[in-house]
């Protein structure tokens, strides 16, 4: 789950990292009140969850209370498309407002998770601002990692040491090894997969900021943070996917014609790569997971349907936990439904695949049945 | 003829009164395994089937049964506890199936395991099965399973069960059949994996499957190219993926460009093995390899 | 350092962990007032850093508000000798009074650090009440252990094994698991080194409580808790070693006449055996750490002559970090203020041994040198 | 003709530049141990002694120098901190001379350590010397040590010193001189320093000093029964003390009776020892027992 800039910025704080004043604003009117508090001239950033926002036109610069109003009305309400967000950009409905500073130098500070090393990295370079992947790729040496304990968490001789690889002035040691540490425990007790600070900028005055903040919190965690999870925007999802999160199916719009249902991840990928190999077009990615019962078999192909881009279908079920003959009952159940029958080509393997091919041959749907995935690419080219 | 599981395998269930514990565990006892106990808090002194002794703890458990696998079907709140307590029996092989355990739990288990004598396959994954020693401990369906000389190594579910079918339809049994999860942080690696196979001597050729994402396949490159004197035929999903959405750059700062398909398949070919073309030749690249 | 019960309760408490309602009083009047918001019956209970009250007459049942006061107005301003109090017992400045239950079952739980495990562990038995360290002698298998893994934690698992072994009704496992954990996590983020709460008793209606309460905190930890530090009460603890404890110096009185100054807690029960080997009796115990100055020998030499019942002085120095000059120069320096010098046997090694003895030998003090322990104790017993 | 620390020993002072750390660092380089570095945090780029580099940090310093143990000066709050630098920089010996290190802390790293490449000895321990390869790594007065064949391990400080010295008055010198501290929790224990003589060609006999509280000297003892073949004379004080005041039942429930200095010269005697009847006799009972 991604937290807004802002209330990023507030979890970050309560853990004492260092933030820049700010005040979150949902019309022009209180984001001339927050400029005004800020001393007039303030920064005004729209509040997705993408990043990109400047070049996108989404970080703008108000130097007095009318200028930060008139730059929040044109933000609240339009849609920000930034690379982040893929096409359909993103819904600003608020803005934070903030105060502007004389920026010495900028940082780039992340925490994240790193599957080999099987405990959360940190990431620090002296290359802040926009590029990090870039100087990832190019100049490896200038990212910097500090894998963090998962259980002793990250120590103070991890702090100086990056704080002096960074090049960090003296007296900015303890304040840097400070903010990484409550960066993470904020990771830690919050369950993150990711907080970045990007950049985190040291100022003219010699003080260190996170001028801009990313969080990203574990799904599968929020059972112990009711207080986060109320934190969710779904308007920032797209509404099929946000519909099927919700009833636990991974679905991902994409833009070709053929709609696929899969159960597993790995399956659907590999249904996916299959579809496309053969020339054709997957419509979505979408896994119906394991123990699926009828019902949300039924609901994974109404929400595949619900796409009009779909103009073919290819259900691909290996029954494990998942029966097929239950799997095929909730297909017809769908298919019954549905506002229209786009033609159905489905693979059935594994527990009752019998039971399920009778099903749906019974059913009297415009059903053709695949045995292989070559079958089954043939068909659906056809 | 086999790695982890086979003939000597005494089966604890953890969580054997659940839904779906107690479906999974009666599909394992009918595949053949030698299940000899299920743990249930609170329902110590009662009976699975009629014949199976339940246990409060996996401590009484393993005294009173010499239990020495445990495969976990426990809610995600509670995983982490249970594989801490298979830990703390010294169960030598725990088997998370359960899907959804928080990361930061995975990797609070992972660094708590470090040195300990017991492995951890999964959390999120289907578990393993040697089917000559009709030893099955997972969520699989068993039926399209065949003795025979290829392990299998995988990080999905469903696509494994797929891979397997493949091979069985065109004659080609297994060893092994190992599904070690897709979650970001889990136990058992492929490379753990690909050692075992490389050192059982019943395992004459392996078949790995890979995904996007992460680095895991490109560690597994590495091994095979130090140190696997068998055959591998290797296949990648998700080649035609689109780059998903996201937030921020971390990630694609921690694995860089080895997340890709396309960088993941040039490693498995460096390294030697035989790059699956498509997931509708899993079976066909195998059978050709032992040919 | 040692808690009251009535702070043990109030921290436990703050944990999570259930403790029977409770108020603190200073006086006659506070306690009535307590007894009447419990209802009239109450537990009046003195508050010492020490244990075996109960047989020591400091805690008693009072049947009204009255007796209430009566009762807490005859323990406050008394002395209670108890078993763990030593002869010289310890001040009652106030009392908990505490509402009265009926208990069904008495069971004994603590944590405390393991040196063999290094680690703290739970320690818990169904034989609950006085004569705990009894059980352990004679029925080992009546006191059960669970070890606490430093870094993850008492676990639900645990719990619920000890619960088991414990015989604890099936309601009481998940409630007697997060009391423990309540417990380990006091433990844990206080720096305890002692919790112990015995009895721990299950009531009549079912519930958990802990009964009393005793914690010991790490000396050495304070300086990360600042608002323990200040629950100190210096009045529970010997006058002379709780002087001795200010200036750093670890001084245990006894009732012998030797009085003994010596580096290191080692050589100095060393010193002590073969005082006692000799047929003389030691006046005290008393190390002055390591790395000490002049002043803090002279501070040294001063408490140790400021028990009356000294008549020789025996100082064994073993150079190292401490200068055998410094010491003799500290030694001077006190025979110098204090206003009786009784005869002194110095042995000094090590480090500046020489200089030291050259000290000494020109000080005009009548001190007799030693070169060996057995000369020391030879001379001491003259 | 020793253990941890020889001619090979190239030291590393961690609080170098603080007032303890800069007066043992200059003893231990008199004595004529190999001091190759030292480290305090911002001070690095200056050297010691005119010589000694000093580094920000000690995996800088252990990459510049090739440091390989590693002596800690640093107060009780930063202790555990530089602990595990040390263990971070893979040094293989951590010596912590700081007293007054929490309980917590020093169980914590103990914890982290399990499965690790670095031992610690300590904390609130004097450190180690081999006279014999003029390696002296701790506080101890370094005059007072002469090579030999008799190893040295000690609960204590500067009774260690005492033990030393009655040894070389009478003759008989040191191969290696171990103080392995007197906190609850420590790092190395008397059997792992025991283990460690026995296994040392150049040690011929042991003299191990204990107290009264604990355990550790029936665990030693325990061993020297299982495993040690070389004569070992043993001395316990306190035998005189009279039991402290104390609140509540936990430590004696752990130790049970084990913690008396009865006791444990029982259990040293029945092990096989030589039981060091006063603390005046070491000396001679060693020199005995060498005859």
């Amino acid at each position: 789950m991604k937290l807004h800039e802002y209330q990023a910025k507030e979890l970050l704080a309560a853990y004492g990292a260092p933030v820049p004043e700010n005040y979150v604003a949902s019309s022009g009117a209180e984001a001339a009140d927050a400029a005004r508090k800020l001393g007039g001239e303030a920064v005004v950033k729209a509040q997705v969850h993408a990043g990109g926002r400047g070049k996108a036109g989404g970080v703008k610069v108000a130097a007095s209370p009318e200028e930060a109003a008139q730059i929040a009305e044109s933000l609240i309400g339009s849609t920000l498309v930034t690379l982040q967000t893929g096409p359909a950009g993103a819904p600003v409905h608020k803005v934070l407002v903030e105060r502007t500073m004389e920026i010495e130098r900028e940082l780039y500070l992340s925490v994240a998770t790193d599957g080999s090393r099987r405990r959360p990295v940190v990431i620090a370079s002296a290359s802040g601002g926009m590029e990090i992947e870039e100087v990832a790729q190019t100049e490896p040496e200038k990212v910097l990692t500090e894998p963090v304990d998962p259980v002793i968490g990250f120590r103070a001789f991890q702090g100086r040491r990056l704080a002096a690889r960074l090049g960090l002035p003296a007296a900015q040691t303890r304040p840097f090894s400070a903010l990484v540490e409550a960066c993470c425990r904020a990771y830690d007790e919050k369950d993150a997969t990711m907080i970045e600070i990007n950049p985190l900028v040291l100022t003219a005055g010699g003080e260190l900021l996170a001028l801009d903040a990313k969080i990203s919190l574990d799904d599968d965690a929020l059972f112990r943070h009711p207080a986060e999870a109320g934190l969710r925007d779904a308007s920032q999802d797209d509404p099929l996917e946000a519909q099927a999160a919700e009833a636990g199916i991974a679905y991902v719009k994409l833009d070709g014609d053929i709609g696929c249902m899969v159960n597993g991840a790995g399956l659907a990928m590999a249904t996916m790569d299959i579809v496309q190999f053969a020339g054709a077009k997957p419509a979505n990615f979408l896994d119906v997971g394991g123990g699926a019962g009828e019902e949300k078999i039924s609901r994974a192909i109404l929400l595949m349907l619900s796409d009009p881009n779909v103009e073919k279908a290819l259900v691909n079920i290996f029954g494990g936990i998942l029966r097929c003959d239950v799997a095929a009952r909730g297909v017809v159940d769908a298919y019954g439904k549905a506002d229209r029958r786009p033609p159905l080509v489905a693979r059935m393997l594994g527990t009752n695949a019998d039971e399920g091919k009778e099903v749906l041959a019974r059913s009297g749907l415009n059903a053709r049945m695949a045995d292989t995935l070559q079958e089954a690419a043939a068909a659906i080219k056809e | 003829m086999s790695i982890l599981v086979n003939e000597e395998t005494r089966l604890l269930v953890q969580g054997i009164t659940g839904r779906e514990g107690s479906f999974h565990a009666e599909r394992c006892m009918a595949y053949g395994t030698n299940l000899v106990a299920g743990v249930t808090p609170g329902k110590g002194g009662q009976t699975f089937e009629g014949r199976v002794p339940i246990f409060d703890s996996v401590s009484e458990a393993a005294d009173a049964t010499g239990a020495n696998v445990s495969l976990i079907f426990v809610p995600p709140p509670f995983a982490a506890d249970a594989i801490l307590e298979a830990a703390d029996a010294e169960i030598p092989l725990a088997v998370c199936i359960t899907e959804g355990v928080p990361v930061r739990d995975a990797a609070m288990v992972m660094r708590y395991l470090e040195g300990k004598p017991t492995r951890l396959l999964g959390p999120n994954c289907p578990g393993l099965i040697t089917p000559g020693a009709k030893a099955k401990v997972g969520i699989m369906p068993g039926a399209i399973h065949a003795p025979g000389k290829v392990g299998v190594v995988s990080r999905s579910g469903t696509l494994t069960y797929e891979a397997v079918g493949q091979l069985t339809g065109l004659g080609v049994g297994q060893s092994t059949c190992v599904g070690i999860g897709g979650d970001p942080v889990s136990g058992t690696t492929f490379v753990d994996v690909l050692a075992m196979f490389n050192d059982d001597p019943e395992t004459e050729a392996i078949v790995m499957i890979g995904e996007i994402g992460g680095t895991k396949e490109q560690e597994a490159a590495a091994f095979i190219a130090a140190h696997v004197r068998k055959p591998v035929a290797a296949l990648i999903v998700g080649q035609t993926a689109p780059p998903g959405r996201r937030m921020g750059h971390a990630g694609a700062v921690i694995t860089g460009k080895a997340a890709l398909a396309s960088e993941k398949m040039r490693a498995l070919e460096e390294a030697g093995c035989r790059v699956i073309p498509t997931p509708a030749d899993i079976g066909a690249t195998a059978a050709a390899m032992l040919a």
